[in-house]
């Protein structure tokens, strides 16, 4: 499964790539977005999976899985909402005062 | 006892908070963030003494021992940068208490500016690579709101780029600790430095490390530094100067860290690696800086040299580049302020921004004038300013290693500095003034006292080496050997 | 101790002068400010009978001695003959430029400067640790950027300082190089712990390096040959700043390391070389071009690039009396050549001084110093005539004047080479003689220039701005001060050569018996090499300078576009323009192009390295069990993702990564993270309810325009990232060395008292994450409603954002 | 046996979901999508609910209901969004 | 067989005709014509589907742990409660946004009362 | 014809008290099982978003009259507060105290300093979040 | 409303009476059963109904929910599996004599939950229903059919 996973990871950080490389501030924030999910699920991954009961002692016994990449994962889910939350925002003021949703268009000159 | 570490970190960050319900009362605000500020620099100032008396200090959260919680390690190097951090973050907060505006005042500038230096504060301190993952965020949440705050079209445009490379290299750091945990299974810092040891740091544990080269070079602007000049053209002045003075170097400590503690074994290829990017982005900062034409242009690339000459004294690697690099980085910290300032403060008087249509400035503001003068001289390593230290420094360790092209090219960038710097100082200071008195903008007390202060600061760190010397020796010792914070991190509890 | 206040004293001085101005006329700022070379000169006067004994002086004042740099100030014979050229020729400027400044000019300003300068040239020739050398060797670089530039508002003395500033402060940079590789060598910046190491230094693989650092900062200071480009440039200054920086002090501050240095570098073969043929360049060079000008104060400039040469490459003959072992024949025999350039540099700064102090005198009453302009000024000034008349034939080497002696003991050196065989000198022998020879014809030829251009000939009251007339008895009285020591100094040489020259020569060669190398200095020699070389000066000076018109277009060839300026200015501007074009083609501020630079250096830099290192391990074998729904789910995560590439409209690309989010979030349930999952699914809620919120104020996406071979760099640079990332997880999956430290977090219910071991870690262990974690949040939230409610500022209010 | 009735359940959900997810990425109309995310949630509801049995842990049981939750906020969003463009009014001015 | 074994495969029994009714929805999703047909398949087979899987893993719990899950109580309730509101909202959604209606349809009494300032 | 959302907001209302249970339940439950201060915030949220999508914002601005930025800042001031709280008594940073109180009614009860903490987190959620969606929707109605 | 709150009460009062040393749930669901008992002796004091018989009503009611539920889903299923898909979808109106969110919003489900219907708009007043028909022939008499009963259900529970 982990093997199954890191190329699923892959997969996912070759669109990411992909969309974070576009022109269209939209995609780019999407691929972003996409990003931290491949992210968080290499994480997961690097923890190994599957090899252990959920890490609650109430509802079995061990052995567990290890708990320490999912603290880690919540603190980054976190993170990325609160920076995608305001990636987004401010990606659309910009469109608000630049008219252009075009990231090639907002290259700016110097003499403005 | 060892609370007082997290002083530099969670007092601005309650401050910051509090201010929230200050909503509106600008001078409270005020005295806030700069009673705030000047508590942490005295806290830190009396850390730095006693981890200099005492050795290392750390603070472990809530009691868990090594490795298996968070703690802040509180050595010479990190102590030395918080403070310097904190005293450029007070001169800069006193330039915006008169320039920044009621607008900004009344939508949590100050509440920002204290959680960016929480953040700075807190990457250096920690202890747990990945938290010093949340602090950087911590810091570039921040850096994101500062960038964008209020801002026009082109304000906006660059902040939009701003946000997201460092959104994409903050998800690059995931990738790089993702990789650390799966191969290490440990996020102390020092624990990892352990295992690296305890394996030598064969391919697979040099390629993490290189993705936390690229990782903290992007925060760096360590060849990866696109997003460098876009963003430090368009905020406020003071804003600005902060980023100058800090972002990069909280960057450039991790970047340290990480070769000097946890991943120090394998130098042929991270050192040369590191080597070649320090000197493709001096390359690169010298050709911004002599082609700029524009004030903050040039002060921007001047940023690029600072960072290619320091990461030069750490591809150098030896005992006297880390202090030089330990002194340059507080030079840099407190001249790049400075020099951001000084530019800011130019555009506020003349309204322009390319060195050609400024002239004479030097009749009209006198004192500004010498201020600029003496950055620019800090900037280019003339003693017995600040800047001379570190550069003597870095260039003995280049000499001891034998790395002549590292030398070459970091002594030739300071020429290109001056050579920049000066463009300006005679373009824009010298020459047949403009304004007549009239029109003269008058300068306004904070905004000169925070250069006053600033200036007074890079002549302490050059004439005043000495005082400093301990505290360097100190944090070089650290970088040199590892064991020492090792020790002192995972000291009985094995 | 006193040395170091003498030091110190102009710096006070400096510092006292706004306060001064406050207080006092600005026309008696001069007056305060001449007190302080008169002391100095006085205070160090008193050293010279002890100096003379051979006793030196020394104290230090620790700066930072961790790093071994500690103000340490020695008063030797070297260090004390530029004492007194600092704070003789000091006053005798200060005393000029009080009568030639008008008071309207800032003087606060220049007197400030002039002091800054004099203490910063103090420290250079009394420091002891070579980084402190080092400070003041750029601190007179700095005053001298200011004294150039001190009429700023002129464009040409801007640039002037410019490059003044950038070429010394450079060759600067090249010095303290080889400093610091001096200081490898020795561990010590202590000149003097230098020179009792010089074994070790010359025995180091570092020693030529290190001496041509040192040389560069000395070539570059003293304006020798291709540096001397800015000398001319650094004309546009007061002309009392030319007298007293630009000829007779700080300009021998290479001279004086080349001194310094000689017993530690001399007796190198490189050394000699370099020395004595950069010096011999740069006289012939410097001479020859001097007689072309027609400013008068160009004219100068260039003879002092031609006299420091001169003297430079007496230093250059004068070190390899250090080259074998000493030989009571031999020794004294280049020894001269040390003690002459001593002797020559004493003399260079009587007359030049004299001489730039009367082309200040013409300029100021006159109004100009274009030669072809003046002319038969003789009957209104002829106080002014007879400084010009003795400073420029002590220049041009005639009796009974200073230069005559010098000038002889040079042709001396020069001619000395012939006898020996050391370093296999037999080309040397023949054309350095020649050059010597024929720059002194042109000194010659320049010397008569200033003397009948500006004097003789027909006198042309139209092209002067004003009336003639001589000058104010206190602008005559430096300058004639000057001019009655060419001529004492002629009569009694033996007097200096004692007191002065003789205490310098033991810090030259420290390790030569003095008695025997010092030598008796007479006007008279006899008939030798040396007369007839004089001879033959004068006559074909003289022939030269009455037929310069048929031979001056020769100078023709030397177009300005190719002389060395040119060059400079070439190298200055292809830079910045290729450095602008270059930077501007890159940093072009296409977020796409940024993106893809750190996307490839990403590649090449770990893809590189993993590659090559072989490190890559795939070992799929100790994987967990796949089932076919989570093989399923996985390749629904990957189509849908692959289909996002191809999402034509906002909605659906929002909806298709929510869709993702959420088999994230069921990935989570199948790996046992409750905690995560529950997370996860109302984050990606949250986050695609903002995408539409905000969807409101945004476009709908449009196909990317982009052309079809960007397309495929951004898919070929994509796949290699994504694989990159899957190869290295992949052998990471199966690097097992070490245990995760997280068996530790399974005692949560013992240890922090919670069953939920992902909660005890987020609540207890790793609380402090968490915490911050809330305050990133809190300041994306204020940061999101502050980025709505603070609207732009007007762009007219604007200008800090230009 | 039970275990592996479970699991073909289980694959059949996933194959619901990758049939809704086909629709989800064909539209036609902005509702259909809507309607596609809609089912796919709930799908994705029974799928842990039958992981959890599967594994028979309670943990996720919260997950359920959450995800039923999120579901219909969801898709009051959706709706909301494709008939007015505005998620949130500031007063109904309808 | 005991009988809680019976219980427990009649649980799963249920579990696996939800997941034939989920599969038969969504292939209603794909087959039939407009999105308000596909809308019945949405908020009818969908919804009872996941229910019978809830109420599926219910029995399973409370008979293999005697836990009676509240959680999955509310879940069901919740899930009957809004599935025909989104129905509705999604139905009216569409109409709103002109969304056409099959061609095979025959008579529409909303186009008149919504759109009657049009033609 | 207008839109008629009684439907909806007549379902909202019943369903509403279902997801804050839900969220104030997952709150409390984090210590042994799946929830916490993180997601509990969230899921209160969730019912505050849930209220303005049924709803608009003058409506529950008048049954919730809060700054939710100032929520926010609350729990940011509670969760550092707890952290530096434990200064005061001398122990590390951070440390969470804990103990067994007989209350009336719960009975043995354990309390801890972790709670507090939590509450902290979940307020700052609850208001960063509603503070976000509600910032973005306002934006429009003043441009 | 008011009958439960005082079958609580008895039920608290029945809790205290017996005096444990610790509360009980049990000892508090006997209490609640003799509340019960008596609230249903006592019920016609009060003038309305036993508010037992309202959640039986309800209960009802759910059930009806259900059972439409199952059978259109049948309906669609049978639909979605018939290879030849005739349909004839189509809109038409209702009016219903419901009043009251609560009723509307009642009715408005389950006819969503009916075979082959989904109510799209109600009007502005509330009364007028906008049906979705899967198959106008079939479903719209089916639907007008079982209104009535609906209507009937929801009063039951509602008045
Ligand atoms: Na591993
Ligand atoms: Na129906």
């Amino acid at each position: 499964m982990e093997s199954v996973m890191v190329i699923l990871v892959g997969v996912l950080v070759a669109v990411a790539t992909y969309l974070i490389l576009s022109r269209n501030m939209i995609r780019v924030i999407l691929g972003t977005a996409l990003l931290s999910h491949a992210v968080h699920l290499l994480i997961l991954t690097m923890g190994s999976l599957k090899k252990g009961n959920v890490p609650l002692l109430s509802d079995s016994d061990g052995p567990y899985t290890d708990a320490l990449p999912q603290a880690l994962i919540l603190t980054a889910i976190v993170i990325s909402f609160a920076v995608t939350a305001f990636v987004l925002v401010l990606a659309f003021r910009t469109y608000g005062t630049n008219k252009t949703d075009d990231l090639q268009e907002l290259r700016g000159n110097a003499d403005e | 006892m060892s609370n007082l570490l997290i002083a530099p970190m969670i007092l601005p960050i309650m401050t910051a908070v509090i201010l929230v319900f200050l909503r509106g009362n600008v001078r409270v605000q005020r005295l806030m963030t700069l009673v705030t500020l000047i508590v942490v620099l005295i806290i830190s100032l009396f850390l730095l003494m006693e981890v200099e008396a005492y050795g290392i200090m750390r603070l472990d959260f809530s009691g868990w021992l090594p490795p298996y919680g968070i703690l802040f390690v509180g050595d010479a190097f990190a102590l030395l940068l918080v403070t310097v951090a904190t005293v450029v973050t007070i001169a800069c907060s006193i330039y915006a208490f008169s320039t920044i505006g009621e607008a900004h005042e009344n939508m949590f500038f100050y509440s920002f500016v204290l959680m960016l230096v929480a953040g700075v504060n807190g990457s250096f301190l920690t202890g747990d690579i990945f938290n010093l993952f949340v602090c950087f965020e911590v810091m570039l949440l921040a850096s994101y709101v500062l960038v964008a705050l209020g801002g026009g079209k082109r304000q906006l445009r660059e902040s939009l780029k701003y946000v997201l490379i460092n959104v994409v290299a903050s998800w690059m750091f995931l990738v790089a600790l993702a990789y650390l945990y799966g191969a290490i299974g440990t996020l102390n810092m020092a624990h990892i430095a352990t295992r690296v040891a305890e394996v030598g740091q064969d391919p697979v544990l040099t390629t993490i490390s290189l993705v936390f080269l690229i990782v903290f070079s992007l925060k760096a602007g360590l060849l990866l530094f696109f997003w460098l000049p876009g963003s430090y053209s368009v905020p406020p002045t003071s804003v600005a100067a902060l980023f100058a003075a800090l972002l990069t170097k909280v960057g450039m400590y991790a970047i340290i860290r990480t070769f000097t503690l946890m991943f120090p074994h394998n130098q042929e290829v991270t050192h040369a690696i590191i080597a070649i990017m320090a000197v493709l982005t001096l390359i690169a900062g010298m050709a911004g800086a002599m082609g700029g034409r524009d004030v903050k242009t040039i002060a921007t690339y001047n940023v690029l040299i600072g960072v290619g000459f320091i990461m030069l004294g750490l591809a150098i690697a030896n005992e006297q580049a880390f202090m030089g690099v330990v002194y340059y980085l507080m030079h840099d910290m407190v001249a790049k302020a400075m020099l951001f300032l000084c530019v800011g403060m130019m555009i506020y008087l003349t309204g322009e921004t390319v060195v050609k249509n400024m002239s004479g400035l030097i009749r009209n503001y006198p004192v500004f004038g010498w201020l600029y003068f003496v950055a620019l001289c800090a900037l280019v390593g003339i003693p017995p300013l600040s800047g001379f230290v570190g550069k003597i420094l870095i260039g003995q360790g280049a000499i001891t290693s034998g790395d002549y092209v590292l030398l070459a090219v970091g002594f030739i960038s300071s020429i290109a500095v001056l050579y920049s710097l000066l463009r300006i100082f005679l373009a824009s200071f010298f020459g047949e003034t403009i304004i007549v008195l009239e029109d003269e903008v008058p300068i306004r007390k904070g905004m000169m006292g925070s250069l006053i202060m600033l200036t007074a600061c890079m002549i302490f760190l050059g004439l005043g080496a000495n005082y400093m010397m301990p505290f360097v020796e100190a944090a070089a010792a650290v970088l040199v050997d590892p064991s020492i914070y090792i020790d002192a991190v995972l000291r009985g509890n094995e | 101790m006193i040395i170091k206040l003498a030091v110190l004293l102009p710096f006070f001085a400096a510092a006292l002068i706004p306060l001064v101005h406050k207080f006092i006329k600005r026309e008696q700022i001069g007056w305060f400010v001449l007190a302080v070379p008169i002391i100095l000169f006085a205070l160090i006067s008193s050293y010279i009978p002890h100096t003379a004994n051979g006793k030196t002086f020394i104290h230090t004042l620790e700066w930072i001695p961790s790093l071994s740099i500690n103000f340490t100030t020695y008063l030797d014979g070297l260090s004390m003959i530029f004492g007194l050229l600092i704070t003789g020729v000091g006053s005798l400027v200060i005393l000029y430029s009080n009568f030639y400044l008008s008071a309207k000019e800032s003087l606060h300003h220049f007197y400030c400067y002039l002091l800054l300068f004099m203490g910063a040239m103090l420290g250079v020739v009394f420091s002891d640790n070579l980084l402190v050398l080092y400070t003041f060797w750029e601190l007179t670089s700095v005053s001298s950027f200011l004294l150039i530039a001190f009429w700023h508002h002129r464009k040409a003395s801007r640039a002037g300082a410019r490059k003044a500033m950038v070429i010394t402060v450079s060759g600067g940079v090249a010095m303290l190089v080889g400093f610091l590789m001096l200081y490898a060598m020795t561990n010590t910046f202590s000149i003097r712990e230098l020179v009792a190491q010089v074994d070790v230094i010359q025995q180091h693989e570092l020693f030529i390096p290190a001496l041509l650092c040192v040389l560069l900062g000395a070539f570059t200071k003293s304006a020798q040959f291709p540096f001397h480009i800015w000398l001319p440039d650094a004309m546009e200054a007061p002309t009392p700043v030319s007298a007293y920086l630009h000829s007779a002090t700080m300009v021998k501050a290479g001279i004086y390391l080349v001194a310094r240095m000689t017993p530690i570098f001399g007796g190198a073969e490189t050394w000699f070389w370099l020395v004595t043929s950069v010096g011999l360049l740069t006289l012939i060079w410097g001479s020859f071009n001097a007689v072309r000008q027609n400013d008068l104060k160009a004219l100068l400039a260039y003879s002092t690039v031609s006299q420091l040469g001169l003297i430079m490459s007496l230093f250059g003959i004068g070190s390899l009396a250090l080259a074998f072992d000493f030989s009571e024949e031999l020794t004294p025999v280049f020894a001269l050549a040390g003690f002459t350039a001593l002797f020559h540099l004493m003399n260079h700064s009587t007359f030049k001084g004299a001489l730039f102090m009367m082309v200040g005198i013409v300029d100021h009453e006159v109004g100009t110093r274009d030669l072809r302009r003046l002319g038969g000024l003789l009957p209104f000034m002829p106080l002014t005539f007879s400084i010009a008349l003795i400073g420029a034939f002590a220049m041009a080497g005639l009796p009974p004047f200073n230069g005559f002696l010098s000038k002889e003991m040079f042709f001396t050196a020069v001619t000395s080479l012939q006898h020996f065989d050391v370093f296999s000198l037999e080309s040397a022998v023949v054309w350095m003689p020649i050059v010597a020879w024929l720059a002194s014809v042109f000194t010659f030829v320049y010397s008569m220039i200033i003397i009948f251009k500006t004097f003789f000939g027909k006198y042309h009251p139209e092209r002067l701005d004003k009336e003639p007339h001589e000058a104010p008895f206190g602008m005559l009285v430096s300058p004639f001060i000057l001019c009655a020591l060419v001529v004492l100094i002629f009569f009694f040489p033996n007097v200096l050569a004692h007191y002065v020259l003789q205490p310098a020569l033991a810090s030259v060669y420290p390790t030569l018996p003095l008695d025997a190398i010092t030598p008796h200095i007479s006007p008279w020699h006899g008939f030798n090499l040396e007369l007839f070389m004089t001879l033959g000066v004068i006559v074909l000076g003289i022939v030269l300078y009455k037929t310069k018109r048929y031979w001056s277009y020769v100078y023709t060839f030397l177009q300005p576009r190719h002389s060395f300026n040119a060059l400079y200015e070439w190298i200055v501007t292809t830079t910045e323009n290729t450095s602008q074009r270059v930077t501007n083609k890159y940093m072009n501020g296409y977020l796409v192009h940024y993106f893809t630079y750190i996307y490839i250096i990403f590649l090449a830099v770990i893809g590189g390295y993993f590659v090559m290192s072989g490190a890559f391990n795939f070992d799929p074998s100790t994987d967990s069990k796949v089932e076919t729904y989570e093989l399923m789910l996985v390749c629904i995560v990957a189509c849908a993702a692959v289909s996002l590439l191809f999402a034509k409209s906002r909605l659906s690309s929002v909806l298709i990564t929510g869709l993702i989010g959420y088999s994230v979030g069921f990935f989570f349930i199948i790996f046992r993270a409750p905690d995560l999952a529950l997370t996860q699914l109302v984050v990606e809620s949250v986050t695609t309810a903002l995408f539409l919120v905000s969807f409101k104020y945004l476009p709908n996406i449009k196909p990317e325009p982009s052309a079809a071979s960007t397309k495929w760099r951004n898919a070929i640079i994509s796949v290699a990232v994504g694989s990159l990332v899957t190869i290295i997880g992949l052998t990471i999956v199966n690097y097992d060395k070490f245990e995760p430290i997280s068996k530790y977090f399974e005692n949560s219910y013992e240890l922090a008292g919670g069953k939920n071991i992902v909660n005890a870690i987020l609540g207890d262990f790793r609380a402090f994450d968490t915490m911050l974690e809330v305050v990133v949040l809190f300041i994306a939230g204020l940061g999101v409603y502050t980025l709505i409610k603070l609207r732009g500022r007007k762009e007219a209010a604007d200008i800090e954002n230009k | 046996m039970m275990e592996k009735v479970l699991l073909l359940a289980l694959v059949l959900f996933i194959v619901a979901i990758a049939l809704s997810l086909y629709r989800l990425v064909i539209g036609p109309s902005q509702p259909d999508r809507a309607i596609a995310l809609d089912t796919v949630g709930v799908n994705l509801l029974s799928a842990i609910a039958i992981v959890s049995v599967l594994l028979s842990t309670k943990a996720f049981l919260d997950a359920i209901l959450i995800l039923g939750i999120l579901s219909f906020i969801g898709t009051i969003s959706f709706s909301k969004y494709i008939e007015r463009g505005v998620l949130i009014e500031r007063k109904r001015n309808d | 067989m005991s009988v809680n074994e019976m219980i427990e495969w009649i649980a799963v029994g249920m579990i696996l005709l939800a997941s034939i009714v989920a599969v038969l929805s969504a292939i209603g999703m794909i087959r039939l014509p407009d999105v308000y047909t596909r809308s019945h398949a949405a908020t009818k087979s969908a919804t009872l589907s996941v229910l019978m899987c809830l109420l599926g893993a219910f029995i399973h719990f409370w008979l293999t742990d005697g836990y009676i899950s509240i959680r999955l109580l509310l879940g069901i309730i919740f899930v009957f409660m809004t599935a025909p509101v989104a129905g509705h909202l999604v139905c009216r959604a569409a109409y709103r946004s002109r969304v056409p209606l099959a061609e095979e349809s025959e008579e529409d009494e909303l186009k008149s009362v919504l759109f009657k300032d049009e033609r | 014809m207008k839109i008629n959302d009684v439907i909806l907001r007549t379902v909202v209302k019943a369903v509403v008290f279902i997801v804050l249970t839900l969220g104030i339940y997952l709150f409390f439950a984090g210590h042994n099982a799946p929830g916490g201060g993180f997601i509990g915030g969230l899921v209160l949220a969730s019912a505050v978003v849930l209220m303005y999508l049924a709803y608009d914002i003058e409506t529950v601005q008048k049954t919730m009259p809060f700054d939710f930025k100032k929520i926010a800042a609350i729990g940011v001031l509670l969760a550092t507060g707890t952290a530096i709280g434990s200064v005061l008594f001398d122990v590390p940073f951070l440390s969470h105290t804990d103990a067994y109180y007989n209350l009336p009614l719960l009975g043995k009860t354990h309390l801890t300093t972790v709670t507090i903490f939590e509450a902290g987190v979940a307020l700052t959620v609850v208001g960063v979040v509603v503070t976000i969606i509600l910032s973005i929707s306002e934006e429009g109605e003043e441009q | 409303m008011v009958q439960f709150i005082l079958n609580l009460v008895i039920a608290l009062l029945w809790v205290l009476l017996k005096d444990e040393d610790y509360f009980k749930v049990s000892t508090f669901i006997a209490g609640y059963l003799v509340g019960i008992v008596i609230l249903y002796i006592m019920h016609r004091f009060y003038g309305t109904r036993f508010y037992l018989r309202r959640v039986w009503c309800i209960i009802s009611l759910i059930w009806m929910f259900i059972a439409e539920l199952l059978s259109s889903s049948v309906s669609v299923m049978r639909q979605v599996v018939t290879p030849n898909l005739n349909i004839k979808p189509g809109i038409f109106t209702y009016e219903t004599s419901l009043r009251g969110d609560w009723e509307i919003t009642a009715l408005a489900l389950l006819l969503t939950l009916t075979p082959g219907s989904v109510v799209m708009e109600v009007s502005e007043e509330g009364n007028v229903f906008y049906i979705h028909a899967m198959d106008m022939e079939e479903t719209k008499d089916q639907v007008l059919r079982s209104i009535a009963r609906f209507e009937r259900a929801i009063l039951e529970v509602t008045r």
